[in-house]
């Protein structure tokens, strides 16, 4: 993969109970993945509230990801079915904008899943370096 | 022609006889076989600048200081003496032939022993020859020694032992026991072994990479011995891990801000 | 010229040598410029505390020598000997002959007695630009210099050499004027002096008090040294019999060796250590084969005809200390015993003729001028007095001293300043070794490597050969010195002076100490703060400590590395 | 008689030692905490990673040490021995000599100075002599306590330190000090000596200069070791490219009397091999063994990524000798593959050696009066695993038996238990409560930030370029100061924040290293400490989430790492103190499940004087205990059970709940609220901690014609048997990892193996002449269970190993049961007749666990196990706060290990149930009222009622109940008004972090 190729830039937002411990142990069992994701913790994915994901793409982002503990899993018991309605209104809204759907991924990892949490950056860094940079990105 | 060795004397101004010129290049009429250096005392002469003398091309440094206990400065001469014991098993390990240096005692009086001294040094290093540094182009083993010497002497371990050692012998240590004069040599030769090697090995890497066994077959060590310095110069800040060469790590000297 | 270290500035702190004299003589100064060679540069120096190196050098008790720290080590160093040997040189090769001072003082100063005391004083004014004269008793100036002491101590040509000197300054001395004869106060006065300082000496020798006294062949001493050096030939006899301990009992014992006298005696009533006379002068004398008798005194001279024949004695024993803190010796009974004698010296004290003084001036027992012991003034104000007349029979260097002083007082009196201030602090000794036991002692004593120069004729290059050698033990002598004081002052001045001090880097210093161990003068040491720290004061500069420190961290202010390193290259002539 | 003494003394400060000090002094006694060597740590020090997590040993034990370090309740005495030991159990009398070390512990701040100028050298002893130290060193840079020490032997007294010490600490007369202490009870926790591969001069240690030990192994892989991380050969400093592992070296030995195994040397020789594997990707390494004794969790799963993942070979043979190739300095390794010798070269070799117990641990026995074992270990009891001969004294780690890191943890927290109850009534008596220094009140001032960057040795600074973000830090705005440092975690860097706060005048600190989720605690602490608010801290992962995971691309790693620090600095500056509201503890445990786990824990927390409630699903307590009639050793199981059973009835502290389950659970840590169903009467139970026993299940096997054939039983129907005379066979087989081990249940259930070797010889013993026949494929029969697996063999056991590709076969054929074993040694099919067909059966995790783990929301592991927060730093606590686990819920354990989890456990929770209120998190819901339309929405979404409605001058408003709140932020975000703003997770905190994380700041617009 040469420089020059495009390299997308992905925020995630990631509950501390769960997912970010997913993210820690993917890290503790050295599995590599692609270096575009940028992670912001939170204390549930409950608390990711719609403004958030929007300034993300508005500040430039080519990709956001929201990461919470599987259903009955969640720490706070159902902070994610929150987030869950709040991402299926959100993608609707961005095709109004104009931004792929594919662009916003909602991920339930558990904090034992490391590689599971290693494939899906994986795999959204691939699908969002095909969608291309994202259109209100000015190629900054 | 015959060769007329080129000899440094570091004098003490109050062993020095009267008709010596003091003043000036130091070459006197008397003795024109000897290269006077004037110093206070000869417990002034930092090892640096013996070392320094010889890179500089002299065949011979020779000290003369009062004959104890008559020092001016009461103690100059013994310091001397034991700086100088310290340099002569450090040149021994350069190549250069310790005998190159040498130390004498005199009375300002008495004119006749100087005169003696000077020309039994002078036939002693006629008979080593030139000196393998001095001339166009020295002998580049024994420079690198050498300047090894030097940067070991310019550092604190060795100045430390040597400085403290007359108190440390006839006074005792902080525990109030004298040392030993063979325990605390034990410790001097281990340590001028441990830091002469060292001080080798960091000049070598300074120029370019080097591994372990490129660093052990230039210095004609046990490859073993060679990692362990190369250990304690790592923990100390002066040599890292430049890049690894197959299965060979090549270490490089670091500037030490 | 400059100098450069701080030191020189606090005066007050002495060396112990120089502390000692009562001249307070710049020995430091002298044996510095000694040390390099520099004979004519030292006696200089010398002439700047005192006018007589070559009589002092002679005569002199040398309390400098005692005070000397070098005995700590070995013995001390020979301060005296040095100063006579200058002075000799310096004035064989040529003495410098010094220009007449300008007179920048009008007020006229008058001297009488052109002894030590009086020729120091008129030294000191004539310096200052004053218009001096000096009246001297006798047909030749010196005073006990010339009369006083025998030929074979101090050689006339040397005492003549030193006056001439003074009088090149400018000073007039006029002989064969009395005082209380040809003049006396009053007519000083009216010729326009405005000081006086009388310093005439001792001219009488002090009674025996013992029956036959005043028998033919009873010769004082002073008179007897006096008519010797006037050049009167004296017949002692066969047997001579001399009273007293002092230097004039030995000098006229030893003189009268000299004028045939085969069995010369001294009796002295105390013992040994008590004789003033100086040890060396008197292992001389019973060298030259004077017997001396200790704890013996006169009874009476008995006589024949008018002459002296036997001299009856009684044995002593020495009692409690009397005011001079020696102790008095009391006569045995019944030890009465004799010699035979054809001549008695008697030579146990001189007094001043006070009969031609004013009685204002005496202390209350009329036997000496009282004078304030500070300024030296007398009763009468712009009259000053000093040497034996003030102090009875005292050494010349003690004359010279109290001529120095006088001369400050007479200097401040005309110009009418105060004469007591600033003038009272006393002096404290330096030394830089705090405590002696820590030095090694020398085992064997040294002594001086013996030149034979013998009487015979030599070469005139075998004798500046000889000469040479004599400089060469001089200088190392010289180097002996331990520079106990701050600054030599040897007025050597900026490129002559080599005195170095150690200086610290602070921020290479990690106070490791290890320099205040090297240092035996504890000049360095670390401060609150845990850094290295010199005392310029105790600093000798031998630079151990620069060598011996872990950090380099100590440089030398003079002989730095760089400097050493550029003499290397220098001697070597830098390899291409 | 007398009151008992407040105070513990633990002898010996390695992992075990620090983690029982730490429960005691969390639940209110006072701890004196001796060590022979200067400082604390133990072996763990010396350690690079840990398995099987491959946490960084020091990352996990720097928090320990520190937090022991500062702890106001322990007191480390440092370098002393114990003299005399007087009295018993709740007042010893104590007395120890403590060493001169020459060195004020108060005045030294661990600078350096002194061992930078000191001229002497000697033998590093930290890094197993691969070094050089000076004669006054420090063990390792993070040492805790950070004070130096002079070897008197080396050292020639020359002054130098004492001289360039600025802070006046060294002190050349100091004394051997003799101190007094009074103390409650004892723990020994001196763990273990290291096997000394000398006397097994076959392996040519000491003659050959490639044979090392393990431990020196560990120095050479450690990035603070004396190779700086690279590995390297001793003798030429060269990359090796081959290297072979030797195990049991010193362990399971009769010939030189160490027949034991020695637990962790498996695996800690896999982990060596798969880091210097991560260091080196082409290194080849090869394991020589004898079994693979991977039983503990998620160890199996470890040993098969080793093989498959990283390549490394396993070799099943004892090595009988080493030999070296003169000129390379190489190793021939001589081994048996396939019945036929043969040799291989390798470039190093490694000896995994054993442990031994510790130096002087007969004197010690001698002095405190216990009794040792046969091989000098403290002897304990199958049911009183803690506890030595002497009462009041009680034993954990290595020094009870050979055990690696996570056992002795847990046995450490027990050990704290069984020390807590002996003196339960003198709690609080000596103990002082933390001071802290005023909090600066830093509102109004413009935020200066300082940035700290971490290396953690070649973890961080091994792919990103560290000192290159902190230059790029610097230039962030408000940003007044940055560094970069070896080990933040470490004690000397927590000093120098400390000083850095104050000298920078900071007052919002930033640390860029590994995960919050370990360390925030700690850093929060050093923060407190300076007088900053504790949230005025925040923390970038720049490790887990960046270094680790992007280890081949340096500059993208470090970039990141800048974006990441850049995020986080621009929420830091928005960053508001918070207050941490306190809570009140019901000071009552639940115990959930019967067995002997719950049973025990239950005990403990009754003897710390603490009410609990015992809930079992069935009608009797006993749980699996019931079914065990006999035990390896002399203690009758089933006499016990009863003595328990009695003992659990009748304390009245203990309240028993038979034949009830759970059936809801409500509220948090301190103030839980558990509804239990009793055959459908509801009771309600109010308690401040959850203890997880719950056990597991045996697996109901469906291979072998297991319900088939009548002669194919369990092994536990085969002790029914034993026991009840209904045993005749003539010849029986025995068939291992019957459902373990395979694809469905990828683990090791660790207790089949010591089963099947009771029962084997419990046959022999009943009827010597039946032949039995064990198949197998790792005899996992660790520690000193190692005694009864030669015994069985001596009396003609015949065990045959098998592995997956050729199973035994069981046919039935007229009536009789015909087995086909792949006989290895002869390799053919070899048929056996038994009569009787024993299956060691799996151990399943209880089915109930996903119900219970659903109602108290605590998360399972791969394998349906109950997870713990963290394997080896809090192996018997959930990472929600309050709630414990142990026994066979946590994973397959001997009554042993059940016995100190239990205990653990109980201790555990003491540290919340000794104190009546609780610091509460401070990031909670906050409501502003002017915006808020009370339009009730936060209340419908709260899921722990923590918000509700209240009248503010006649309007509704909502009004959050802090206690209750969790800071979960739901509410934050649905509220339509943004009338509620979650403290420390604010909206523009976090949208500043969202910016700042894709682009340098401009000015905001």
């Amino acid at each position: 993969m040469t420089k020059s190729e495009f390299e997308p830039k992905i925020v995630g937002f990631l509950c501390n109970w769960c997912s970010y411990a997913g993210a820690d142990l993917a890290g503790v069992s050295r599995i590599q993945y692609p270096p575009t994701l940028r992670i912001v913790r939170v204390m549930c994915s409950g608390r990711v509230d719609p403004v958030f994901i929007l300034e993300a793409f508005r500040s430039g982002a080519d990709g956001v990801l929201v990461a919470g503990c599987h259903p009955g899993d969640c720490h706070y018991l159902s902070g994610n079915y929150k987030l869950q309605r709040r991402v299926s209104m959100l993608k609707k809204v961005l095709e109004q904008f104009g931004l792929e759907p594919e662009r916003l991924r909602l991920e339930w990892v558990s904090a034992s899943e490391g590689d599971r949490f290693a494939t899906v950056i994986k795999d959204m860094t691939e699908k969002v370096k095909k969608l291309g940079p994202s259109p209100l990105n000015n190629g900054g | 022609m015959m060769f007329r060795p080129k000899i440094v004397g570091f004098l003490c101004n109050w062993s020095l006889p009267q008709e010596v010129n003091t003043t000036g290049t130091g070459i006197i009429q008397g003795y024109p076989k000897i290269r006077i250096v004037r110093v206070m005392c000869i417990g002034r002469i930092d090892p640096v600048i013996v070392l320094e003398t010889f890179v500089k091309g002299a065949d011979g440094v020779l000290v003369i200081g009062c004959h104890p206990p008559d020092c001016h400065y009461i103690e100059g001469n013994l310091q001397a003496e034991r700086k100088i014991k310290m340099l002569k098993k450090l040149i021994s390990r350069t190549g250069l032939e310790p005998e190159r240096l040498r130390l004498d005692w005199a009375y300002a009086s008495e004119t006749e022993l100087f005169a003696t001294i000077i020309d039994d040094f002078r036939t002693q290093v006629a008979v080593l020859g030139p000196s393998p540094l001095a001339g166009k182009k020295p002998d580049e083993n024994v420079l690198a020694g050498i300047m090894a010497a030097k940067a070991v002497t310019g550092d604190s371990r060795l100045r430390t032992l040597v400085g403290r050692e007359k108190e440390l012998i006839e006074e005792g240590n902080v525990y109030n026991e004298k040392v030993e004069q063979e325990e605390f040599d034990e410790v001097m030769n281990e340590s001028i072994d441990e830091e002469y090697v060292r001080s080798r090995i960091r000049l070598l890497v300074k120029d370019r990479p080097m591994s372990v066994e490129g660093l052990a077959r230039h210095l004609g060590l046990d490859p073993k011995k060679v990692l362990r310095h190369i250990v304690v110069l790592r923990h100390r800040g002066l040599v890292a891990l430049d890049k690894i060469e197959r299965e060979d790590p090549l270490y490089i000297a670091l500037e030490v801000t | 010229m400059t100098v450069v270290s701080s030191a020189f500035k606090n005066k007050r702190r002495l060396p112990p040598c120089r502390a000692a004299c009562p001249a307070e003589v710049n020995v430091q100064g002298y044996m510095a410029l000694l040390q390099q060679g520099k004979f004519k540069e030292s006696v200089e120096l010398i002439r700047k505390s005192m006018p007589f190196p070559a009589i002092c050098g002679r005569v002199c008790f040398s309390p400098c020598q005692d005070a000397c720290s070098r005995k700590n080590i070995d013995q001390p160093v020979g301060i005296r000997y040095l100063k006579r040997l200058a002075a000799d040189i310096e004035r064989e090769q040529g003495r410098i002959k010094p220009d007449a001072v300008p007179k920048t003082h009008n007020e006229k100063v008058a001297i009488i007695g052109a002894g030590p005391a009086g020729l120091s004083t008129a030294y000191e004014l004539a310096k200052l630009g004053y218009p001096v004269t000096v009246f001297e008793r006798m047909p030749e100036p010196g005073g006990m210099m010339r009369y006083g002491i025998p030929d074979y101590r101090l050689q006339k040509y040397v005492v003549a050499n030193e006056i001439a000197y003074i009088q090149d300054l400018g000073v007039e001395i006029k002989t064969g004027v009395e005082f209380g004869k040809d003049i006396e106060i009053d007519t000083l006065r009216n010729e326009g002096y405005k000081a006086i300082f009388i310093a005439n000496g001792t001219q009488l020798s002090t009674k025996l008090g013992v029956p036959g006294e005043d028998l033919e062949g009873v010769f004082p001493a002073v008179e007897f040294l006096r008519d010797v050096s006037l050049g009167k030939t004296v017949d002692v006899g066969e047997k001579v019999a001399v009273i007293g301990g002092g230097n004039s009992a030995i000098d006229a014992a030893c003189t009268s060796l000299r004028f045939g006298a085969k069995e010369v005696t001294v009796l002295y009533r105390r013992s040994r250590n008590e004789m003033p006379a100086l040890p060396h002068e008197v292992e001389a004398a019973e060298k030259e084969g004077v017997k001396i008798c200790f704890l013996v005194a006169p009874k009476q001279i008995i006589g024949e005809e008018g002459r002296v024949k036997l001299i009856e004695c009684l044995r002593m024993k020495l009692g409690e200390p009397d005011a001079s803190g020696r102790r008095r010796p009391v006569p045995i009974q019944r030890t009465e015993h004799t010699y035979g004698v054809d001549t008695v010296i008697p030579a146990i004290g001189q007094m001043p003729e006070t009969s031609c003084l004013p009685s204002i001036l005496l202390d209350e027992r009329a036997r000496a001028i009282s004078v304030d012991q500070l300024t030296l003034e007398t009763k009468i104000p712009g009259i000053f007095a000093g040497g034996d007349v003030v102090t009875r029979p005292a050494s010349v260097i003690e004359a010279v001293g109290a001529g120095k002083r006088a001369a400050v007082s007479i200097d401040r009196y005309l110009n009418g300043a105060n004469l007591r201030t600033g003038r009272e602090e006393e002096i404290e000794e330096t030394t830089w070794v705090k405590d002696w036991e820590k030095i090694t002692r020398k085992s064997e004593r040294y002594t001086a490597p013996h030149i034979d120069i013998g009487r015979q004729k030599v070469s005139f290059e075998k004798a500046d050969e000889l000469l040479t050698k004599i400089k060469a033990v001089a200088t190392f002598e010289a180097r002996r010195c331990l520079e106990c004081g701050l600054c030599t002052e040897c007025l050597g001045g900026e490129e002559l002076c080599e005195a170095d001090k150690a200086v610290v880097d602070e921020t290479l210093c990690i106070g490791c100490n290890v320099c205040a161990i090297v240092c035996p003068f504890e000049a360095v040491k670390k401060n609150e703060t845990g850094v290295a720290q010199v005392n310029e004061d105790l600093c000798k500069g031998c630079g151990t400590c620069s060598a011996s420190c872990p950090e380099r961290a100590i440089g030398m202010q003079r002989f730095t590395d760089s400097l050493i390193l550029t003499n290397v290259a220098a001697t070597l002539g830098e390899p291409t | 008689m007398k009151d008992k003494v407040g105070a513990v003394l633990v002898v010996g400060g390695g992992i075990a030692g620090i983690q029982a000090s730490l429960d005691l002094a969390n639940s209110g006694f006072r701890v004196y905490l001796l060590d022979e060597s200067p400082s604390i740590g133990g072996t763990m020090t010396q350690l690079d990673k840990t398995f099987p997590t491959n946490d960084c040993a020091m990352c996990i034990l720097a928090p320990k040490l520190v937090m022991a370090g500062r702890h106001p309740n322990i007191e480390l005495i440092m370098g002393a021995e114990i003299k005399s030991v007087e009295g018993e159990e709740g007042h010893f009398q104590v007395a120890l000599v403590r060493k001169p070390r020459y060195i004020d512990e108060e005045k030294c701040t661990g600078c350096g100075v002194c061992a930078r100028k000191c001229p002497i050298e000697g033998i590093d002893e930290f890094n197993e002599g691969l070094g050089e130290r000076t004669a006054i060193y420090v063990k390792y840079p993070q040492a805790v306590p950070l004070v130096y020490a002079i070897d008197r032997d080396k050292c020639i007294g020359c002054g130098t330190c004492q001289e360039v010490c600025k802070a006046g600490a060294v002190k050349y007369d100091e004394k051997e000090k003799r101190i007094a202490l009074h103390v409650g009870s004892i723990i020994l926790s001196p763990g273990f000596e290291e096997f000394d591969p000398k006397l097994k001069g076959e392996y040519g240690y000491g003659r050959y200069s490639n044979v090392v030990s393990s431990i020196e192994f560990e120095r050479i892989l450690s990035a603070s070791g004396p190779y700086g991380g690279i590995v390297l050969r001793p003798s030429d400093g060269k990359v090796p490219r081959k290297i072979a592992f030797i195990q049991c070296v010193g362990s399971r030995d009769a010939k030189i009397g160490n027949n034991y195994c020695s637990s962790a040397c498996c695996m800690y020789a896999i982990k060596e091999a798969i880091i210097a594997k991560e260091h080196n990707p082409d290194l080849q390494c090869t394991i020589f063994f004898m079994d693979v004794r991977a039983y503990g969790k998620e160890f199996d799963a470890y040993y098969n990524r080793a093989e498959e993942e990283y390549g490394v070979k396993f070799v099943r043979s004892r090595v009988p000798q080493i030999g070296e190739v003169l000129e390379s300095q190489n190793l021939l390794v001589k081994y048996v593959e396939d019945e036929n010798p043969a040799t291989e070269e390798f470039n190093l070799v490694v000896l995994s050696v054993g442990m031994r117990p510790p130096k002087h641990a007969e004197e010690l026995a001698k002095t405190l009066d216990i009794k040792l074992n046969k091989y000098n270990f403290c002897s304990s009891e199958t049911f009183s695993p803690l506890e030595t001969s002497r009462p009041g004294i009680y034993v954990c780690g290595a020094f009870s038996s050979p055990k690696d890191i996570p056992e002795s943890v847990a046995q450490a927290s027990g050990a704290a238990a069984k020390a807590a109850s002996s003196i339960s009534s003198a709690r609080e008596m000596l103990t002082t409560v933390k001071e802290y220094p005023p909090e600066r009140d830093v509102s109004g001032e413009e935020p200066r930030i300082g940035v700290f960057v971490c290396h953690c040795g070649i973890n961080i600074g091994g792919v990103v370029n560290v000192p290159e973000v902190v230059e790029y830090v610097k230039t962030l705005p408000n940003v007044a100061y940055a560094e970069h440092n070896l080990y933040t975690c470490s004690e000397d860097t927590q000093k120098r924040i400390h000083e850095i706060i104050k000298e920078h005048n900071l007052n919002r600190v930033v640390v860029a290293s590994c995960t919050p989720r370990t360390h925030e605690p700690l850093f929060r602490e050093t923060v407190r400490e300076a007088g900053l608010n504790i949230y005025l801290f925040e923390m970038a992962n720049i490790r887990d989430q960046c270094s680790w995971v992007h280890m081949h691309e340096h500059e993208e790693a470090t970039e990141k790492a800048k974006d990441l620090v850049r995020s986080i600095v621009a929420k830091t500056r928005l960053l508001k103190p918070l207050k941490k509201p306190m809570i009140d503890v019901t000071p009552i445990g639940l115990v959930i499940g019967g067995g002997l786990s719950g049973m025990t824990a239950a005990l403990e927390l009754a003897k710390q004087d603490f009410e609990a409630h015992l809930v079992e699903k069935e009608k009797e307590l006993g749980g699996h205990l019931r079914h065990i009639h006999y035990l390896l050793g002399s203690e009758d199981p089933q006499e016990r059970l009863g003595s328990i059973i009695k003992e659990v009835t009748e304390n009245e502290k203990i309240h028993v709940h038979l034949n009830s389950e759970l059936s809801d659970v409500e509220g948090y840590v301190g103030n839980f609220k558990t509804t239990l169903n009793n055959d459908g009467e509801k009771k309600e139970i109010k308690h401040g901690v959850v203890i997880v026993a719950t056990g597991a299940m045996e697996y109901n096997p469906n291979e072998y014609l297991y319900g088939v054939d009548e002669r194919v039983v369990t092994q536990r129907e085969l002790e029914e048997r034993l026991t009840n005379g209904g045993f005749n066979a003539k010849t029986v087989v025995m068939i291992q990892c019957v459902g373990s081990r395979n694809g469905e249940h990828p683990y090791c259930s660790r207790i089949c193996c010591s089963q099947a070797v009771k029962n084997a010889l419990k046959i022999k013993e009943l009827s010597p002449e039946t032949d039995v026949y064990v198949l197998y494929k790792d005899m996992r029969t660790y520690g000193f269970l190692e005694d009864y697996y030669r015994e069985a063999a001596s009396k003609g056991v015949l065990f045959i190993n098998y592995d997956d590709e050729n199973r035994p076969r069981l046919v039935q054929e007229n009536g009789k049961l015909k087995l086909t074993v792949w006989e290895p040694v002869i390799k053919t099919w070899t048929p056996i007749e038994p009569d009787l067909l024993a299956l060691s059966v799996a151990t399943l995790p209880n089915p109930d666990n996903e119900h219970i783990a659903k109602m108290l929301k605590v998360p399972l592991s791969k394998d349906k196990f109950f997870l713990e927060a963290h394997m080896k730093l809090r192996p018997v606590d959930f990472a929600t706060e309050g709630i414990f686990l142990c026994g066979l819920a946590h994973w397959p354990k001997s009554i042993e290990e059940s016995i100190s989890q239990a205990c653990a456990a109980a201790a555990r929770a003491a540290t919340i149930l000794s104190k009546e209120a609780l610091e509460v998190e401070g990031a909670i819901a906050n409501v502003n009222e002017d915006f808020c339309s009370g339009c009730k929405i936060c209340e419908s979404v709260c899921a722990y009622n923590a918000i509700e409605m209240k009248e503010v001058d006649g309007k509704p408003r909502a009004h959050v109940l802090e206690a209750l709140c969790k800071g979960c932020g739901v509410c934050g975000s649905s509220c339509p008004t943004g009338a509620i703003s979650m403290l420390n997770f604010t909206d523009d905190q976090i949208l500043a972090q969202v910016r700042a994380a894709l682009k340098e700041e401009t000015k905001y617009d």
